[in-house]
């Protein structure tokens, strides 16, 4: 069925909203695979966004761990992160659509910042809710996207984080589903936004594909990424998904602890529900109360999983796999030591995974890293953890 | 069954229905007794038992503060239902129609939540969330237990789309008023009336008109243009809201506001002929 | 001359860094050309750094101005500026030469991020000597180089800007030159570092010419660079120098105004001289002392301007602009609204002067900005101009 | 001339030469005039007077603050040759060295530079920043006016590069004792020795010795090396920089450390032959 991973996916919205779905299920359908939408998405990404992004052998780290470790760059995409590669394919979208004005959540900024620019160079309005715990701990992207002149709107809903930030946002979008488009960032949300989140982002795995087998003449062992919604990780996935020697991993946000009220980890922690508009993997109370997540990396602090991710991990093809807040703090560290790069806390996650876990590695194996974004924003967060505690 | 029973006897009687909506345990399990009560007694012809969900995508500031406020009080879903129950024994015996995110129905299990919801003395359920596309299962299981579902149309949705909800509306069809969420809001646009005319040519089904009715005069002119009734929701938590220290003593201007509703819905269907 | 530019440039220096600059000459001439060198050079140009940069045409930019520009990404460069070209190579080449260190100075610490960077792929430490003024208003990039594990050492002496930082640096050098390269950061200071500096910048400009070739079928009307050692312009005109019909412009400081102390200005404000091993356009006193700079932008705030520029600028070549720090805030309000791109200060100068000399272009004409960096590091100083002031 | 003859007649007496360097105006210009005719009665050979520069390379922290504090009180290169014409008419006639970077010779223009020299009454030129391949121009001038410019040799100078040095050398060989920059520090290294050899065996040039010296046991061991003098300059700078209220109550102390050094200079003369 269309719109379905399995059993998870589907449409759960207020029927206020069934008709810009529809719409857009229909546009995306229609227009993507023409010649005029491929030539300026792509030359986009080429020409503003900075693709292809490297595939950069990391020497010090493949030492380190006696793999051998690439990175595929995604920090080096414009903004900073994976984000741009969606928003710029759906801003694209939205204005063949003849929408004027997009709005969007953001949790850790980097999304709303890759809204901001895909609008400003599309030309659309730009609206952002931002959970208000979430605008004080990423107040650096919210100075860009205000910067941009996009209109960063606070959230205090809820706990005031992404979750809380995603409800208001498709309120909003209920209102002005007629001149507005609902940007979604990750691979999350009513079908079809899991799909064209994924087909945008599939970019990075397309490329990886072609400079892994440049490089070393074969697919690798093992790709590792981060997620939460899974974007990045879809993206850099799907094009392996038949390859059944190739291993892949998804790492969520441990957060402090397994216990009490104090991750992320929906893989470990959470169980099949309904939230924002699909069947997910979610974290929830017995009585199917959404929880909320917590991890020091905003980008990871969201208690559901995309369904194409879900499902990935319920038929295991992904093994889903976490990491400590602290493991991530000193996997930036090591990564900024061995190779000069700071990745932002939600990279991070794959990284200390990778460091962490020796069982799953055999040596020499040839490992893939998708270092989604750069650590930038997290600057202070990391500073504080190392020089102040 | 006794939803819609209830609906075509107030048609006969040239009544428009009034259902208020109310989201349980907000501020507390007495006070929603209480106005349950008071509802009932002033006026109501169905009710709208709101369970609390955490994420309430399809609520406005209201009824999102309504959900919020209940929780952090503990209210569960069964909590809920168990009131369903303790009204009925209270002898309160208005058509009750449940309303939960799907999440919670889900989670609980459609085949016993229907159960559990007839067993309390429930007679239908709106699920916010669950259009018509994603609900076999969960309507097998309310026809199984005389249960409707009701589903909604919205002004966006297209001509064949309604036709295709009505094949599986039983109740009553709700209408949502705007494009939009819960909350009150200040006039009734002319695209609510002409849905409720492309709705209304294409069934005999009751519609209840709901979201943003907050006046006598938006009841009024929703059911002079041809609606059986009005859903009334954030309109009355907005009143109690502003005072949860002492909700009780809001209760004078509730009955008073839903007396005046009941009136509108009346002297509405008396309007319709002139229209 | 070898290690002259007309009469620009030399090698004014101590008896005591004679050796290891003539050791340095000598093994860059050797060593450049060498397939290895080449192949490891160019190899982590493209899987570190992220080259080659794309040549991005801003739409609304040129629909503002009236032009078709185009801009040099240089942005996307791993640690957002030009300045990793250069240490890359300076890197590799000290690391063939048996050194085991790298010091530098730094402004706005996007040189000495870069050479942080550089050291830790290469495999050497690193100790960066930066102005207290600096250190300050630039605190974000102090915190990225010590987080990259390199040694941030303040300097304190003069008024504890970049000018000092480089006398410190010469005289650190002068101590350790046996273990130790000075990763000179623009294309200032003695022979050979003028001409290594530029050599390795110069990608910028023949990436630059094939892609305006594949883009438009000819050579631009004219390129703008900011600059003050010059070795972002330097990089981007090179490969343009005998094409007489590209205009070439190089933008500096003009900071608050022009009169009294406010300013970078050296070609509107000095004359040539000798400062740190040069004889350049330097801005200095009636009795040959050097004045102190001033401009917002951390990284054009040097008295002096490379022999290069300042001989090219002497001839005629490149025609010498400047632009005032408030018209450099608007033009990086303007960049961010129009095509959602921040631009670092620096750059902004460059974007400034197009903005603001409608009298310098013909209407349609073709122009590249290099685009030097990203202004993220500028973020505050942005902020608070626009929402303080 | 005056400078290799004065060296060569220490040399003939079997003295080691002393050379102290002060950068004129630090902290005042009366200062330094004191401080001149204080060196001059303890000891003083040669007098090395430094024009300061706002960037001194080539000088460490205590020669770079003595520069900020004399420029902060507008100290201008002329003032310091001027100031030469006054300690000669004041009759000291001790061999005047003048240091400045190149900078200020540039700016002065290299052959008003020599001129103005000469008519102050001064005999050598050092440019701390100008190698002996960017001297051309300079070099001519000074010879034109008599005036000895002084090269100078580092631990890092190859041997064919001293005979190119000492090629177009005159006066004297400043050798350099250190990798690095001006500045007191703690023990003479070998290599400095091996230097002093290195260039002995190329020349019959006097050569002193400058950069760290900071001790009368310097002095001594360098002369005993084969050094005919030492410069010092930051170690006596740094004996009133310790006082800059009243700097002038540290001229006692550094009339004693100077001829101390002078002592220790001839000291080492004697010693060599031990050697
Ligand atoms: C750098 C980075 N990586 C990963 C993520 C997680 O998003 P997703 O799960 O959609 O890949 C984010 C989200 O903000 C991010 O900023
Ligand atoms: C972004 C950016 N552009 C330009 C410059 C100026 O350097 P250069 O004159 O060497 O190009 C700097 C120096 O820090 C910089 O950071």
């Amino acid at each position: 069925m269309r719109g379905r991973y399995g059993r998870f996916g589907g449409r759960y919205v207020s029927e206020v909203l069934i008709h810009v779905l529809e719409e857009l299920e229909e546009a995306f359908e229609r227009i993507y695979p023409t010649p005029e939408f491929q030539q300026e998405f792509h030359h986009l990404l080429r020409t503003y966004a900075g693709r292809p992004t490297p595939l950069y052998y990391a020497r010090r780290l493949s030492e380190r761990t006696g793999l051998k470790i690439y990175l595929k760059r995604e920090d080096l995409v414009t903004g900073g992160s994976h984000k741009l590669n969606n928003s710029l394919g759906q801003a694209l979208l939205a204005k063949r659509m003849g929408k004027r004005r997009i709005i969007t959540e953001t949790a850790a900024g980097q999304h709303g910042l890759s809204a901001a620019m895909a609008g400003n160079v599309v030309g659309l309005e730009v609206e952002i809710f931002m959970g208000v715990k979430d605008m004080e701990r990423q107040a650096s992207n919210v100075k860009r996207m205000r910067l941009l002149g996009a209109k960063v709107t606070p959230v205090t809903t809820g706990t005031g984080v992404l979750k809380d930030a995603v409800s208001d946002t498709l309120r909003e979008w209920a209102k002005t589903s007629r001149t507005t488009h609902y940007l979604m960032g990750s691979a999350v949300g009513p079908a079809p936004f899991p799909e064209i989140v994924a087909t945008f982002q599939s970019v990075i795995g397309e490329e990886l594909r072609r400079q892994i087998l440049e490089f070393e003449g074969r697919l690798p062992d093992a790709i590792v990424a981060c997620g939460s919604g899974g974007s990045n990780a879809i993206g850099a996935f799907r094009p392996f998904l038949s390859d059944s020697d190739v291993r892949l991993y998804f790492i969520e946000g441990g957060g402090e602890s397994l216990d009490a009220d104090n991750s992320a980890a929906a893989f470990v922690l959470g169980r099949p529900g309904v939230l924002h508009g699909a069947l997910m993997q979610i974290m929830q109370d017995e009585d199917g109360q959404i929880k909320p997540s917590k991890t020091r990396a905003a980008g990871l602090n969201y208690p559901g999983r995309g369904p194409e991710i879900s499902y990935l991990c319920e038929t295991g093809r992904v093994k889903p796999g976490y990491a400590f807040d602290r493991e991530v703090f000193e996997a930036v560290k090591t990564t900024a030591e061995c190779e000069g790069l700071i990745p932002a806390l939600e990279t991070a996650h794959a990284i200390a995974y990778v460091l962490n876990h020796p069982e799953e590695f055999d040596r020499g194996e040839l490992v893939v890293i998708n270092f989604s974004g750069r650590g930038d924003k997290d600057l202070d967060a990391i500073m504080r953890y190392f020089y102040e505690d | 069954m006794r939803i819609e029973r209830k609906l075509r006897q107030l048609r006969e009687r040239r009544e428009g229905a009034l259902m208020p909506h109310v989201y349980y345990g907000d501020p507390t399990p007495e006070f929603s007794f209480e106005l349950v009560r008071t509802l009932a007694a002033s006026g109501a012809d169905l009710l709208e038992v709101g369970v609390p969900f955490s994420d309430p995508i399809a609520d406005g500031p209201v009824f999102t503060a309504a959900c919020e406020r209940a929780l952090s009080r503990g209210i569960k879903p069964r909590m809920c239902i168990a009131a369903i129950e303790r009204l009925r024994s209270e002898g309160i015996d208005l058509p009750v129609v449940v309303t939960a995110y799907y999440n919670i129905v889900y989670n609980w299990g459609v085949v016993r939540f229907c159960a559990d919801l007839q067993a309390a003395g429930a007679d239908g359920i709106i699920v916010p969330d669950l259009p018509v596309e994603e609900s076999e299962e969960l309507l097998e299981a309310a026809k199984d237990r005389d249960l409707d579902l009701i589903f909604q149309v919205a002004p966006t949705t297209s001509e064949s789309r309604i036709d295709k909800v009505l094949r599986k509306a039983s109740g009553f069809v709700y209408v949502i008023n705007v494009e939009g969420v819960t909350g009150p809001r200040g006039d009734i646009v002319p695209s609510t009336l002409q849905l409720i005319s492309r709705v209304r040519e294409r069934t005999s089904l009751p519609l209840l008109a709901g979201f943003g009715v907050s006046s006598a005069d938006h009841a009024r002119l929703l059911v002079a243009n041809g609606a059986d009734g009005v859903v009334v929701g954030s309109a009355i938590a907005e009143i109690y809201s502003k005072n949860l220290r002492n909700p009780h003593s809001t209760l004078e201007r509730i009955r008073s506001f839903v007396s005046e509703l009941k009136a509108a819905c009346v002297q509405g269907m008396r309007e319709r002929k002139r229209i």
